[in-house]
């Protein structure tokens, strides 16, 4: 479904990675890890579209993802949540669905299974972090995508949320979305994910 | 020593540290663990000043009033916050410089030679730094500041093997030398022999001291 | 009503005009010192279309305000580029070129033996609407307030739109909203170019109550001050920029025994403010605890 | 011949604008703030001190001095009343706001300063002279060389001392700098103080060659600073002083060949122009692309 052919990225002269391939199959759940500067957060931002690579080819089933911006990947949906929460100060949890109401309303037996519900009412600074970055994945989940780039969802988690959070999106998240979750722990890529990927400074991408 | 008695801090109706009572020597690393939001941001932050708290912080024989960064670095004490904490408008060099600017001493050579894994990048700029790269940085510009006590917040978090090797060596390697450092939870490094005393924090207590 | 007050609130209401605009590109994200410029182009055309061509009122307000959302359409192209301090002095840039054109620009006429018509610094005299229509003060500033709160109801319905909201994500975190599917540019151009509609119906109004504009009133001290009014008076609700402007020529005029030492007082007063409500009195957080007490959908 | 006197006449006037354009890329490039207030500061420190001639008759480098130390006073008073409160992303907004209602105060306190709206200012150089047919204001040719004299100690102080290191740290992130030990307060006081210090003497110096003052000064002071730096590229120190230049060239030339009516015109039509061509100025402002390239990492 989403193909890297030959990516190579480098930023300020710091070669990020080159010639990166891969192919993400419809419905695979997968956890990437890697060291630091390895570039995950790099790959995320060349599969959304908010950063360019240096060369290679990107392509979502036929289409190539090269040149579209972030709004039009995102319309093809591929989502992504970010590794600094992004949630406006100014409105309360409920407002920053973005969806219309009627969906929150379908979906609502999923979110009070996030355990976010007591807090749909409280602004963000109100809410402690674990429960800004659910909101940040329900987010996602709610704009109904076919890929979803989850980019340290359970940083700030302790070991029962943690677990708590792994059967959330076992059971709430459709089996045919792709999943991708860049983690530095382990743990939560453990729990949910079939597949396992590691970037590594310098080598092509490995499957574990 | 580095002495923190009675500490309690509080947020408008959350109290988040009550009667906290640690004790940081020279030439000691001491763990500070617990769950996330449990109150060991709140501590350190409290014992340099940065939230308003009440209780004694005491630096040798001298109870610190009205403590403030500023102050606590001049006293010795050098903080470093979570997260990648450098300047990336700065090159590298000037961040680690800024260590010693900010403690009004001298610029010594030898921190830039901290991590000779970094010495390569001392011209460029900080903004095309990876996380451990930047990590390294903002913990040799706390070492320029010439500190006999570290206080370090998830000095290891968010980072791979590596850098965390590199790091946590570096850390040893400073406790040999007498410096006193104190860094909050990590479990990985909870095992390790070198960790002289290790606090547990629940609910803004101390729960238990090994 | 004395014909003092009626006045101060026609002004409150003419002004409100020009802070909605404002307002309206912050809320994309932008900060414009070049409103001015569309309050003066709403003004010249309604006073050309009515003078030299005999238009109708309406259909002079209409074009008035067509020509605005064109120009400020065409504006928001050429610096689609361009954001904060950068857009900010490319519309000051606009609107000087503008408002010093206009100082150049004489096309003097005779009508009904009164001199009118484009006359450079010496401006356009004699926009006899109110005169010719028998229409008091008082008339008019039911008028003015009239269109007013039909515009201030038509934001207030769009408030609750997904237009709204949209575009204040793309105002707050452009980023987030590219990446919800928002596509940022349309709400943008869009914005700018309505607010300068808005602004021009106000100036169009100005110059009827007015009878009489020169290019020095639309100077960047109008501009400059509608942006005041809106910050002070907060970004929450479309009410916000009108109690700025409320604040601002309100008080002016209450504390008037004070006369020498107003702008200092005020001043200082508007600094004071912001310290205090650096989003405004309504400011979007507040227009959100609002909403929750009155739309509280069971959640 | 008359094109060439004409461009120098313009270089020469430029210098001043070089010299207010420094004092804004000082502000905005170290603190990312825009202070709309100050060219009513300059103002008014310049009235102040005339007023204080008026009595005591402090004499022409009583007036000096008088005005660096007002001027440096007023912008720390602007600072702590309009920036200092406002810290964060939607500070730079707010505090612009904030020092645009200082603006009207202090214009206000001028205009009772001046009540017969125009004072002279003290000249203190000989005027002119020619070289071979051109004529040359001495004055004004003084007024370039300090131009130049005060890039280079502005430079100096940015990047070779500590005090430099300090402001450009703040500058990125004053919130991680006061966690670090910095006393965020006084460095961006400091700041605001040197820029005021630095604006008197370009204050000081343009006024001596206008030898008048007026309530308008204020206002053209911050619109031709604010419209030189951004012909030279914010942030950009060389630019500061090539966007000057440019500004004083051209309004030269437009006044000679097309009438004094159309200098502003053609100065904004050029800065739209840049504004929309090339948008970090002549000289390409660091600065822009700094800012385009943190926007790409997320």
């Amino acid at each position: 479904m989403l193909e890297f052919k030959s990516v190579g990225k480098s930023f300020g002269g710091i070669n990020i990675f080159e010639n990166l391939n891969f192919q993400l199959k419809k419905g695979e759940w997968v956890g990437l890890t890697g060291g630091n500067g390895t570039g995950k957060s790099t790959l995320i931002n060349i599969a959304t579209g908010f950063q360019l690579p240096d060369e290679g080819k990107v392509n979502l089933g036929n289409v190539s993802l090269l040149g579209l911006k972030p709004w039009q990947i995102a319309r093809l949906g591929v989502k992504r949540n970010f590794q600094s929460v992004r949630l406006s100060e100014s409105l309360i949890l409920r407002d920053q669905f973005f969806v219309p109401d009627k969906k929150i309303f379908d979906n609502l037996e999923m979110i009070q299974a996030s355990g976010i519900k007591g807090f749909l009412n409280r602004f963000p600074s109100e809410c402690p972090l674990p429960i800004l970055r659910k909101m940040e994945v329900l987010r996602a989940l709610l704009h109904s995508p076919s890929i979803l780039f989850l980019d340290e969802p359970s940083a700030g988690f302790s070991q029962e949320e943690l677990h708590e959070f792994s059967q959330f999106l076992i059971t709430y998240v459709p089996s045919s979305i792709s999943l991708v979750i860049v983690e530095h722990r382990t743990e939560l890529m453990q729990l949910v994910c079939t597949k396992s990927w590691g970037l590594f400074l310098n080598e092509p991408l490995r499957i574990m | 020593m580095l002495k923190i008695e009675n500490l309690y801090v509080k947020y408008g109706f959350i109290q988040a540290l009550s009667n906290v009572s640690i004790l940081l020597n020279k030439g000691e690393i001491v763990l500070l663990d617990g769950h996330h939001g449990a109150g060991k941001s709140s501590l350190l932050n409290a014992i340099v000043g940065l939230v308003a708290s009440r209780g004694q912080v005491i630096i040798g024989k001298n109870i610190i009033k009205n403590r403030s960064p500023n102050k606590t670095l001049k006293l010795g004490v050098s903080f470093l916050p979570e997260g990648n904490c450098i300047f990336s408008n700065l090159t590298v060099k000037e961040n680690i410089e800024l260590g010693s600017v900010l403690a009004s001493i001298k610029h010594s050579e030898n921190a830039l030679d901290v991590f000779p894994e970094i010495s390569h990048l001392m011209n460029k700029k900080a903004f095309f730094l990876s996380g451990g790269q930047s990590r390294m940085v903002a913990f040799a510009r706390s070492m320029a500041s010439n500190p006999t006590y570290l206080l370090l917040d998830e000095p290891l978090s968010g980072l791979s093997k590596g850098p965390q090797e590199i790091i946590w060596k570096k850390l040893v390697e400073l406790k040999n030398n007498g410096i006193g450092v104190l860094i909050t939870g990590q479990h990985n490094v909870q095992e390790n022999s070198e960790i002289d005393h290790k606090y547990i924090i629940e609910n803004g207590q101390i729960d238990k001291v090994f | 009503m004395s014909l003092y007050l009626i006045t101060v609130l026609t002004n409150i209401c003419l002004f409100s005009f020009i802070a909605l605009s404002a307002y309206l590109i912050l809320i994309v994200g932008e900060v414009s010192f070049g409103q001015q410029a569309f309050f003066g182009i709403g003004a010249y055309s309604l006073a050309i279309f009515f003078v030299y061509f005999d238009f109708s009122i309406i259909s002079s307000i209409f074009f008035g305000m067509l020509i605005c959302f064109c120009l400020a359409l065409f504006l928001s192209l050429l610096t689609i580029k361009l954001s904060g301090l950068y857009f900010a002095m490319a519309t000051l840039a606009f609107a000087e070129v503008f408002r010093l054109s206009m100082n150049l620009v004489r096309f003097p006429i005779e009508k009904e033996g009164r001199a009118t018509g484009l006359n450079g610094p010496e401006g356009f005299e004699n926009i006899r609407w109110i005169f010719e229509n028998n229409i008091d003060p008082l008339g008019f500033f039911y008028i003015t307030l009239i269109t007013l709160t039909i515009l201030v109801i038509s934001l207030f319905i769009l408030e609750r739109s997904f237009i709204m909201k949209n575009a204040r994500i793309v105002g707050k975190d452009i980023i987030l909203a590219q990446s919800l599917g928002i596509r940022p540019r349309p709400y943008r151009v869009f914005f700018i170019g309505t607010a300068g509609a808005i602004s021009g119906l106000g100036g169009a109004l100005f110059a009827l109550a007015n009878t009489y504009i020169e290019p020095a009133m639309f100077g960047m001290m109008l501009g400059v001050h509608s942006l005041a009014y809106t910050i002070i008076g907060g970004l929450g609700l479309p009410i916000g920029p009108l109690l700025g402007v409320f604040i601002d020529i309100g008080l002016l005029e209450s504390i008037r025994f004070l006369s020498e030492y107003r702008m200092i007082i005020f001043g200082g007063l508007v600094a004071i403010i912001l310290i205090f409500y650096p989003e405004g009195i309504i400011s979007p957080r507040i227009a959100s605890r609002i909403k929750r007490l009155f739309f509280n959908k069971g959640l | 011949m008359e094109f060439l006197q004409t461009c120098i006449d313009g270089l020469l006037f430029g210098s001043a604008y070089s010299l207010l354009a420094l004092s804004f890329s000082l502000l905005f490039g170290v603190m990312k703030r825009i202070n709309l207030a100050f060219g009513s500061t300059l103002l008014l420190s310049a009235v102040f001190s005339l007023w204080i001639d008026s009595l005591f008759s402090i004499g022409i480098f009583g007036i000096f001095f008088l005005m660096i130390a007002s001027s440096a006073l007023i912008n720390i008073y602007v600072e702590k009343l309009c920036f200092y409160p406002h810290s964060g992303k939607y500070g730079a907004t707010v505090s612009m706001i904030s020092s645009f209602a200082i603006w009207m105060q202090l214009d206000e306190m001028s205009s009772f300063l001046l009540p017969d709206r125009t004072a002279s200012f003290p000249s203190f150089l000989p005027d002119s002279f020619f070289l071979k047919d051109l004529f040359i204001r001495i004055d004004q040719l003084f007024l370039f060389l300090i131009a130049v004299f005060m890039t280079s100690i502005f430079f100096y102080v940015l990047y070779k001392t500590n005090y430099g290191l300090l402001l450009r740290g703040v500058s990125f992130d004053g919130e991680l700098a006061k966690k670090l030990g910095v006393n965020s307060g006084k460095i961006s006081s400091f700041a605001f103080a040197f820029s005021g210090i630095f604006g008197a003497i370009a204050a000081f110096l343009i006024l001596s060659t206008e030898s008048q003052v007026t309530p308008f000064f204020g206002f053209w002071c911050t619109l031709k600073g604010l419209v030189a730096m951004m012909l030279g590229g914010i942030g950009s120190l060389p630019g500061a002083i090539i966007g000057g230049l440019f500004l004083g060239l051209v309004e030269s030339n437009v006044i000679n060949y097309l009438g004094a009516e159309y200098r502003d015109i053609c100065t904004y039509l050029i800065l739209l122009f840049i504004l929309v061509v090339k948008p970090g100025g002549i000289m390409g402002s660091a600065l822009l692309r700094d800012e385009r390239a943190a926007s790409e990492r997320i």
